[in-house]
């Protein structure tokens, strides 16, 4: 494993879009998040938007099929923590719309947070969507007490 | 996610062990409906949230489902019994701290409840 | 993702044969472990089998490169738990010498522990190795309170 | 892994924070070396485990190395402080416990350094 130009660190995690694995895929982020100094409440809040995120794509990209989820998880050499959450579901038809607050394609179950959620915790949300071929959230985040080195 | 629910005069206390979150959120939302489906009596809501970790918009939004039916079926109050630090901020986050209560221990859940009985 | 046959639920990690990816691999198995009914002691068990597993992958599998491990975790319809470690180094020469208690490549630095641990601690384990091509390592464990049902 | 080591007679006290494994154990290993080698009064070695949750064969190799350090060059006893369960479980298993005596407070470890000065 070459690691690409500029990323100390990598881990890659991929596993069956079910509800129990959300947990998994937090819990295993912030192991790995935990290289860098983060405090416990950026911890807290880096497994929040994993959460999101992972729901999302256990949720909304393959309706009733199970499909595969991918979490890339990267440590810049500068210090910052770089996720993607990768699915190959049914896309976000209108990515503007979905990431209002409150704005959800299933008002009967969900509240449309998901979105919020990682904005307010993360430091950028960048979602790249496309019709039947899946989607690609970008999050990053890095500890507060130490900026990031450029 | 292990889940004991009693009843204490008109109050149903439900006290969560574990993550809120896509997966648990469904056996808590069940749960409560059939406590307040079995007792009409129930009018207010005590979430015991001590042992719980973790929550996410999922557990959000079993959370206020449950708000919605106690507030507007049985004009009662919802409590949430010493939130940890996460689960706290997390409910802040969601503004949720504007329909539901936050209570450090048990006897100050049941004093809220008593003292002001129509929804605040 | 088609889960294979048989199997309930799997998880594939992926990253650089660096030392502080040991803790993350084996923190994140026991995470996806706590799917079934083990007792604190069992995870605690699979957590330093995981480890002496993913620390041969990083000692001896690569040199002084640095190459991928990769590591599988299936649980079957039936309630065990099956690891794979897996990477693409130099492979083991004689795979029953390795396996004996004390045996070390590296007498210096190392104890020959690791299989040792790795057979203490799991229901069986098995290692398939190929010189330049790298070594798999598989462990099983089935809670004990619950037996597998076949 | 956070290390601290101080002197109390002829006892180096080393209390470890965090888990010891292939990353971590070198650190351990240098650490004990260098104080051993400021000071050639230290005899006896009693490694402080309360804020260790994890050990696999990395850490048991480094701590066996310092066993034979101590026990050989300077004729003291190394003493395990207060083990965790998972750390004690893996001592017994990798057979350390016949080198490392264990106690359950610093006042039984410097108590058991005392009375015994010459190897067990
Ligand atoms: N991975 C995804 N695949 C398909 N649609 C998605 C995905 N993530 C989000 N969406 C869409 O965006 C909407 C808003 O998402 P979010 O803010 O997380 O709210 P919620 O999950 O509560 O609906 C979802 O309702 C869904 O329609
Ligand atoms: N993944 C691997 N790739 C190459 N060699 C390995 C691998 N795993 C184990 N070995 C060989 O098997 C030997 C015994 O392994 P082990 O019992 O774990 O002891 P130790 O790691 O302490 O040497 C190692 O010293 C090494 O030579």
């Amino acid at each position: 494993m070459t690691l690409p130009e500029g990323i100390a660190n990598q881990v890659v995690l991929e596993f069956p879009s079910k509800p129990e694995n959300v947990a998994f895929a937090r819990t295993a982020v912030a192991v790995f998040a935990a290289q860098l100094d983060f405090t416990l409440d950026e911890l807290d809040e880096i497994k929040v938007a994993v959460s999101e995120a992972v729901s999302n794509a256990v949720i909304h990209a393959y309706g009733d099929t199970v499909g595969t989820v991918r979490v890339e998880a990267a440590i810049t050499t500068g210090g910052e923590l770089i996720l993607r959450i990768i699915d190959r579901g049914q896309g976000i038809p209108d990515v503007a719309a979905a990431r209002q607050p409150q704005w959800t394609s299933r008002p009967e179950e969900r509240m449309g947070l998901g979105f919020t959620f990682m904005e307010e915790y993360m430091d950028a949300v960048d979602v790249e969507s496309a019709p039947q071929a899946g989607t690609r959230v970008t999050l990053r985040k890095a500890p507060a007490r130490a900026p990031i080195a450029r | 996610m292990h889940i004991k629910a009693r009843r204490m005069g008109d109050s149903l206390i439900v006290r969560m062990e574990g993550e809120l979150d896509l997966k648990t959120a469904d056996a808590f939302k069940a749960r409560v409906r059939a406590e307040l489906a079995a007792s009409g009596r129930i009018r207010h809501l005590i979430l015991d949230l001590r042992g719980v970790p973790f929550i996410d918009s999922s557990g959000i939004g079993a959370i206020l489902g449950r708000c919605r039916e106690i507030r507007e079926e049985r004009q009662g109050r919802v409590i949430a019994l010493a939130p940890r630090r996460p689960v706290r901020r997390v409910l802040a986050l969601a503004g949720l701290l504007r329909l539901v209560d936050v209570a450090e221990t048990q006897r100050e859940a049941l004093a809220m409840v008593k003292e002001g009985s129509a929804v605040p």
